[in-house]
């Protein structure tokens, strides 16, 4: 099954394909087919990774080369994949985890009529993700890397009728494009360097040979790139918006898998960026902005969907973070990575469910006291919840608290801002569960909760118990030891403070979060409409208004561009164009002028040549007698 | 040489009479005067053949030939020496000038050697050489020119021939139109009066008159009424040969009471009156 | 010599100079006829200096040509004037548009 | 041979399609008459490549007659990968561009005849330019392609068409002066050094002196940017696209503008390799402006048709970017680019045609939501986008990558300017896509029809082609890589190493490869 590991992508990509160019006799079984066909892809996944895990421990890494994609002189990129402990991981958390999503999609988009449509898009985002997670060529990567940024595009956009879903979908693939942009000239001055884009050599030289310079150029073009992806600051604008799409795609999407591709990315680099320190300080400064950015957008939205995005956007920080912290962070990094698919996923559909129960409202200060008509999303929800905010014994306890460690051992002031970001988040949490489930009800008129079907609630129980066991993965360092063969041996600074000890520290800002939110929202009741931007403080204001991201962009950048575009098309219209016809008008002009002796007039003509004939005699003239 | 200075002044005013004769009936006389002179001098210089063409072919042919357009076109049609295209006149003379002070610069300058002389070419006589040389060296030449001459007398044939756009029409037809034009608007379908009926000399200025006595406009020719030569004074003239009468018949009394009883009620000659009262 | 062919220049160029600014067609013709004549005195004037019968005949054929030109000329004068009513050569200037 | 009888068969199908019948009656055979005669040429042009021995590269299939003898003008043809790939392009698009204007509404008075025949003659034409390979004739050929075009503009086209169709002439007239001035120059040189001739393999080796070489080269040059066209000589097209129908202006933008950079290819970088080095900071310059210009030309138009021009001005830039790198990876990017850009401007330029067709105004703004009618026509309409702004897995990405990668060894700058435009690319495509088919369904296309099978037929081709060529270049990239050997070795800039050159043997990769790997490395021979 090993050497047939690539058939995890081409499963679902015929599946998806195959639902596009399927007619109307698809709509019946469409969404059946996508389903099996991820459920399949999971099955090799699961078989691939417990073979890999059958092989000695310096043996598992499968490589190969499906074909030659391009080959041209000195340019040589193959179709070539791996699959090493790393992507192994991330091929079940994609299967694993899309598979769940189709399966809670079947439900959630029942009504659609487009529905067949919205499998083959997600068997496509699927397919594309893992050739993201199992490619051993940057260009390959990129292939994938795009292919989910289209999936995303078509997936936030799938609800076209809706003008902010469409200009929502167009934001998120441009600001992905810039992203891009890095990614390509990263892959670009590989080649230009080294010759080659396959990962392992790119990393192997990087870190043997290579300057510091091109290290440190080829590291902060790829956090460009993974900026773009995992909507990192400063190309965070699209991932709030990114959330008109339907749920689960907000769940697998924007929440589990492909914002996260970013911190593969930097992981999967770790030869590039452990020999560019100046990069890693950069992912640190990425990571720990958009930490805190994220949770201060998380406590101000009153949409639940954009609260989850915020809190999405803090956590990938952490992961950033704990990926800029180089061998240190790096396991810690694909760990949370993982929890964080488990829980955020869970918490995504639990939303989803939500709003299938409130008729698609997503404004938290219509909902309260759910936990009565939705007891299972109730109950996975508050599981994800405990997670995330890393309640004791759940799987984000242990993976978050690694990271605050490791970023303690990196600095002071770093590891301060991490736990800062834990008391933030255990903070806006607990505002959306208070706002959410307890909370006395302030539902509209016409709304009638009521759970979710079966077909829904199932995922969330399977999604809310990996939320609660996923910290296995770290018992006994396993995590850490399972990815030795990729990102190295994980370092252990020696803190001041014993690990038990941080964690208590860390619970303990949690449960201050935790306190000062449940406080503030139940002492006091909600109002069922957002108080005005100018009864509210700067801070909510700035969350609110995501951290003044879009204006920024629009000030710096989108309007710059039009103006430029609108001077351009005169200016093409009138300077270049104008010049053309300007001298195609002086040409006339000068035929114009030069018509006016030609009067019609035999007489004028015959003048004409009486002084011909002069000018000839003066000539010949003038010849002879010289 | 003397020749030549009698008729080369002669020749050059002429020529410039060509180009100041506001009728065109004068610039036609002064090119027959040039071309006479010019004739003079081919004798002069030993070209008596060409003397006699130039005379009959030009001056008897082709100059004909012009009076003849002129006189189909119009003799007295006068040409308005305003100038219509802006400075045309200005420079064409100053052309003129130029090209006329090159040229005689040009010839004056040069030196021709002595002269030849016609004497040994003409031996035979100026026409068996000529006719030596057309019929010689240059005879398909002057063939040509006969294929010239004839397709020239064919192009001015095609040219002056108008095509008949409507079928002849027969003499009955002509009549029947003319009374429906009659009938329509009263214009006489006969032919007009004759003038000159009573008429003391050329009669053909002279209106007829009317049986009122009055003059009949459509007697005399347009031309004659264009030219301002129209005698009008119709009645002076009936007064002038009464009183000629009156000095030849002193009772002349009833004579001119006949001649008012005539002119009210008889019919009188003319085709015109007798029309009129068989239309009534 | 040199006096003939002055007088041949200068019937040309008056010749030219009528051309150019007479208006009745038919005048301007006589003034083509006037420089045709005035070559045609040059002609016979070389034809002395030469001692040969080439200019005459030459002048010869001038006039020849000049009789055919004043035919289909004349022709079409007349035929513009049966259309037009005007001997004018201003009146016909369809040279331009 | 058999490229003069490729060539005659188009020629011979315009024949027969001209002097059929024009009435409404025969429409419908002519159209098949038409079809036919470019399918046969499409089989003629695979057998040609069959024929074709891709190993062995340099010129194939040539054939040599003289023409003007005095002046050394042959009647020369062949084929290299370059050519022979540009011909593949003709003879496939034509097909599909017939079809695809099957029901094209002429101007009235116009007979679907002359329109097809006129069609067939310029593939005629297009193919006689790839495979001449005497500058004469290539020259006569190339200036003969603007005869159909003109009249395809000027007599099938919408709106303004004649002022397009006359400022489309002008400005390439104006070019193929300046490269007939050159022409002549060539036959001087020539002449003067022994025979004139203009053959290109006696030409390539000529040596003329630095500056008749650069006058020489510039002649060329202008008639090439101007066709290609390259920034500022860019204006002509968006008005010839903007009146001309799909149709016209797929032949005009994928197929004979293509001749002006398969001309620097062939005529420039082989004549003038000095020359073209000396002009290569310059072009390099003006491809990077092309490739912004055109792209932000595109996102401020509100005609869609005039939109896909000037993403063919920013494409085109990318090309001639990569040509005048001079480095391998670039130039043989530059041809695949020829081929893919042909592939997706056809399918976009047809696609937008069916559109503005349907809905009777090429107005953005009088488009939305048309994806809830016509869901086919949307996605082939996106697909196409996509492959025009280069997504990865679609054709032009491979193409484009390459040039960018080619030129990134060479000059920095010019290559992180020009991969801004690919975000730039992405702006203008999907504000397109989002302002015409997605938001609330405008009351006027409430009744658009949805493509139908023909139209749906025409479109396949295209892109299935876009698609595979986007996963397996490699066969195109195997015809075209000799070819482009000799040209980067004939300018001899050549592409510079890799600083750290990866020791791809010395690297202890963690585990084991895959037999699949052994097997597929075997196979590919690299």
């Amino acid at each position: 099954m090993l050497d047939l590991v690539w058939l995890v992508v081409v499963v679902p990509l015929v599946s998806g394909l195959g639902l596009l160019v399927w007619g109307k006799e698809g709509d019946r079984v469409g969404h059946l087919v996508g389903t099996v066909a991820s459920a399949v892809a999971f099955v090799i996944g699961l078989v691939a990774f417990v073979q890999l895990l059958g092989r000695p421990e310096d043996d598992r890494s499968v490589a190969g080369t499906l074909f030659t994609w391009i080959s041209s002189g000195p340019f040589h990129v193959d179709m070539a994949y791996r699959f090493d402990p790393l992507s192994a991981l991330f091929v079940l958390l994609v299967t694993g985890v899309g598979t769940l999503i189709h399966v809670y999609s079947i439900g959630y988009m029942a009504h659609d009529e487009r529905r067949r449509r919205f499998f083959a898009y997600l068997n496509l985002f699927v397919a594309a993700m893992l050739t993201l997670v199992l490619a051993d060529d940057y260009l390959v990567l990129f292939l994938g890397w795009e292919g989910v940024g289209l999936a995303s595009y078509l997936l936030i956009g799938f609800w076209q009728h809706k003008p902010s879903a469409a200009a929502a979908a167009k934001k998120a693939f441009v600001l992905n494009r810039v992203g891009d942009v890095g990614m390509a000239l990263a892959i670009m001055l590989m080649f230009a360097q080294l010759g080659t884009s396959s990962i392992q050599a790119v990393n192997a030289t990087v870190a043997g040979q290579a300057s510091e310079s091109v290290a440190t150029a080829l590291g902060l073009l790829l956090l460009l790139g993974a900026c773009g992806k995992s909507a990192q600051v400063p190309l965070q604008a699209w991932l709030l918006d990114a959330m008109e799409g339907p749920t689960p795609v907000s769940a697998l999407i924007h929440a589990a898998t492909m914002v996260t591709a970013g911190v593969y990315l930097v992981v999967r680099s770790n030869g590039i960026f452990d020999a560019a320190p100046v990069a890693q300080t950069a992912v640190v400064v990425v990571g720990l902005v958009t930490l805190l950015a994220g949770a201060g957008i998380g406590c101000t939205k009153d949409d639940i969907k954009k609260a989850l995005a915020g809190s999405t956007m803090s956590q990938i920080g952490y992961m950033m973070l704990a990926a800029g912290l180089g061998p240190a962070g790096y396991a810690f990094a694909i760990f949370h990575l993982v929890t964080h698919g488990f829980f955020k996923a869970n918490m995504f559909l639990g939303a989803g469910s939500v709003m299938h129960g409130m008729s698609d409202d997503v404004d938290m200060r219509h909902y309260g006291a759910l936990r009565r008509a939705m007891p299972v999303t109730f109950a996975t929800f508050g599981l994800g919840y405990l997670a995330i905010i890393g309640f004791p014994g759940f799987s984000g306890f242990f993976s978050k608290d690694r990271i605050i460690e490791a970023a303690f051992g990196e600095s002071f002031w770093v590891g301060l801002a991490a736990l800062l970001g834990a008391g933030v988040t255990a903070f806006y949490m607990t505002r959306l569960m208070v706002m959410t489930f307890t909370s006395p009800k302030r539902w509209l008129d016409d709304v009638h909760p009521h759970e979710s079907p079966r077909v829904m609630t199932v995922p969330l129980v399977v999604l809310a118990a990996l939320s609660v066991l996923g910290g296995v993965l770290v018992l006994g360092g396993w995590i850490e030891h399972w990815l030795e063969p990729v990102v190295g041996h994980t370092e252990h600074h020696e803190l001041a403070v014993p690990a038990w000890g941080m964690s208590i520290i860390v619970t303990a800002v949690v449960a201050v979060g935790v306190a000062l939110a449940w406080s503030t929202y139940t002492r006091s009741p909600i109002a069922g409409t957002a108080p005005a931007d100018a009864d509210v403080s700067v801070l909510t204001r700035a969350g609110r208004h995501e951290l003044y991201g879009n204006a920024v962009n629009d000030t710096l950048v989108v309007r710059p561009t039009r103006h430029l575009t609108r001077v351009l098309v005169f200016l093409d219209a009138r300077l270049v164009d104008g010049l053309v016809r300007g001298l195609a008008d002086r040409l006339g002009d000068t035929s114009q002028f030069l018509r006016t002796p030609q009067t019609g007039y035999v007489r004028s003509y015959a003048l004409s040549i009486l002084v011909g004939s002069l000018v000839v005699v003066l000539a010949l003239l003038a010849v002879t007698l010289a | 040489m003397t020749a030549f200075w009698i008729v080369a002044p002669v020749v050059v005013v002429a020529a410039l009479g060509l180009l100041f004769a506001r009728k065109a009936v004068h610039a036609a006389l002064s090119v027959a005067v040039v071309m006479v002179g010019l004739a003079v001098l081919y004798a002069a210089q030993g070209a008596p053949f060409l003397f006699a063409v130039q005379i009959i072919v030009y001056t008897g042919a082709i100059m004909m030939l012009f009076l003849f357009v002129l006189m189909l076109v119009g003799v007295e049609s006068r040409e308005s020496l305003t100038e219509t295209i802006r400075g045309q006149r200005l420079a064409a003379t100053v052309a003129g000038l130029g090209f006329g002070f090159v040229l005689v610069t040009a010839v004056g300058q040069t030196t021709l050697g002595p002269v030849t002389g016609l004497r040994s070419a003409n031996e035979d006589g100026n026409v068996y050489g000529l006719a030596a040389l057309m019929f010689g060296p240059y005879v398909v030449a002057m063939q040509l020119t006969a294929a010239l001459l004839v397709t020239a007398v064919l192009g001015a044939m095609v040219l002056a021939h108008r095509e008949a756009l409507t079928p002849r029409r027969s003499q009955a037809e002509i009549a029947r139109d003319r009374m429906a034009e009659y009938a329509a608007t009263g214009r006489h379908p006969g032919n007009p009066p004759t003038p000159g009926v009573f008429a003391r000399h050329n009669a053909v200025d002279t209106p007829a008159p009317l049986p009122d006595g009055s003059p009949a406009a459509d007697s005399v020719s347009p031309s004659i009424v264009a030219r301002g030569q129209l005698r009008d004074g119709f009645d002076d003239d009936i007064h002038v040969v009464s009183r000629q009468l009156r000095r030849e018949d002193d009772e002349d009394e009833p004579r001119r009471g006949s001649g008012a009883v005539g002119r009210d009620g008889e019919p009188r000659r003319g085709s015109g009156a007798v029309g009129r009262e068989e239309d009534e | 010599m040199n006096e003939y062919l002055t007088l041949s220049m200068i019937l040309f160029t008056i010749g030219a100079v009528g051309v150019l600014v007479r208006r009745n067609a038919i005048v301007v013709f006589m003034c083509v006829e006037l420089m045709l004549n005035a070559t045609n005195l040059a002609l016979v004037t070389f034809s002395r200096q030469h001692g040969t019968l080439d200019g005459q005949i030459a002048a010869f054929f001038v006039m020849v040509v000049a009789a055919a030109e004043v035919v289909v000329g004349l022709a079409i004068i007349v035929s513009i004037y049966s259309t037009r009513r005007t001997t004018s050569v201003d009146d016909a200037s369809l040279l331009k548009l | 041979m058999i490229l003069s009888v490729l060539a005659a068969t188009p020629l011979v199908g315009a024949l027969v399609v001209t002097l059929m019948p024009r009435t409404a009656a025969a429409a419908r055979t002519v159209k098949v008459v038409a079809l036919a005669a470019s399918l046969v040429a499409l089989a003629l042009a695979l057998y040609v490549t069959a024929r074709f021995d891709v190993a062995a590269g340099g010129y194939q299939l040539t054939e040599q007659h003289e023409w003007i003898g005095p002046l050394g003008v042959h009647y020369a043809l062949g084929v290299n990968g370059i050519g022979l790939t540009l011909v593949l392009l003709t003879t496939v698009l034509v097909p599909i561009v017939l079809l695809a204007a099957w029901a094209d509404r002429l101007p009235a008075a116009r007979s679907v005849n002359s329109y097809l025949a006129w069609m067939l003659v310029l593939e005629a034409l297009a193919i006689g330019v790839f495979c001449a390979t005497d500058a004469f004739l290539f020259y006569v050929l190339f200036e003969a392609t603007l005869i159909p075009i003109y009249f395809l503009i000027g007599s099938y086209g919408g709106a303004g068409r004649t002022y397009a169709a006359v400022k489309f002439l002008i400005y390439n007239l104006v070019g193929g002066l300046l490269m007939l001035a050159s022409i002549v120059g060539l036959y001087v040189v020539t002449a003067r050094a022994g025979d004139p001739t203009y053959l290109l393999s006696d030409l390539s080796g000529l040596d003329v002196g630095t500056t008749t070489e650069r006058l020489l080269f510039l002649g060329f040059m202008a008639a090439f940017a101007i066709k290609a066209p390259l920034f500022p000589f860019h204006t002509w097209l968006p008005d010839a696209a903007g009146t001309a129908t799909p149709a016209t202006s797929v032949l005009m933008v994928s197929i004979i503008d293509k001749v002006g950079t398969f001309g620097m290819l062939r005529w420039c970088l082989e004549l003038f390799p000095g020359a073209s080095e000396w002009a290569s900071p310059v072009v390099i310059m003006l491809a990077v402006v092309s490739i912004l210009y055109g792209a932000l030309l595109a996102i401020g138009q509100d005609d869609v048709r005039r939109l896909v021009a000037f993403t063919s001005v920013s494409h085109f830039g990318f090309i001639i970017l990569g040509i005048f790198t001079f480095t391998h990876t670039a130039t043989a990017g530059s041809t695949l680019y020829m081929f893919n850009h042909g592939l997706s401007t056809a399918a976009l330029f047809l696609v937008t045609g069916m559109m503005v067709a349907r809905r009777g105004s090429a107005s953005i703004s009088d488009f939305g939501g048309v994806q809830k009618v016509a869901p086919v026509l949307s996605g082939i309409l996106l697909l196409a986008g996509l492959s025009s702004l280069s997504l990865p897995g679609l054709a032009p990405f491979v193409s484009e990558f390459m040039v960018l990668a080619g030129t990134f060894t060479r000059s920095v700058p010019a290559a992180v300017l020009a991969t801004l435009g690919i975000v730039l690319a992405a702006l203008y495509i999907l504000i397109m896509y989002q302002r015409t088919m997605t938001g609330p369904l405008q009351p006027e296309v409430e009744h658009l029809r949805d493509l139908d099978h023909r139209e749906v037929a025409a479109l396949a081709p295209a892109v299935v082609l876009i698609v595979g060529l986007g996963f397996f270049p490699q066969p195109l990239l195997d015809l075209v890589n000799p070819a482009v050997d000799e040209v980067v070795s004939h300018v001899g800039v050549g592409d510079p190493a890799p600083r750290t050159p990866a020791d791809l043997d010395g690297i202890s990769f963690s585990g084991s490869y895959a037999p699949m790997s052994e097997l597929t490395d075997t196979e590919g021979g690299h």
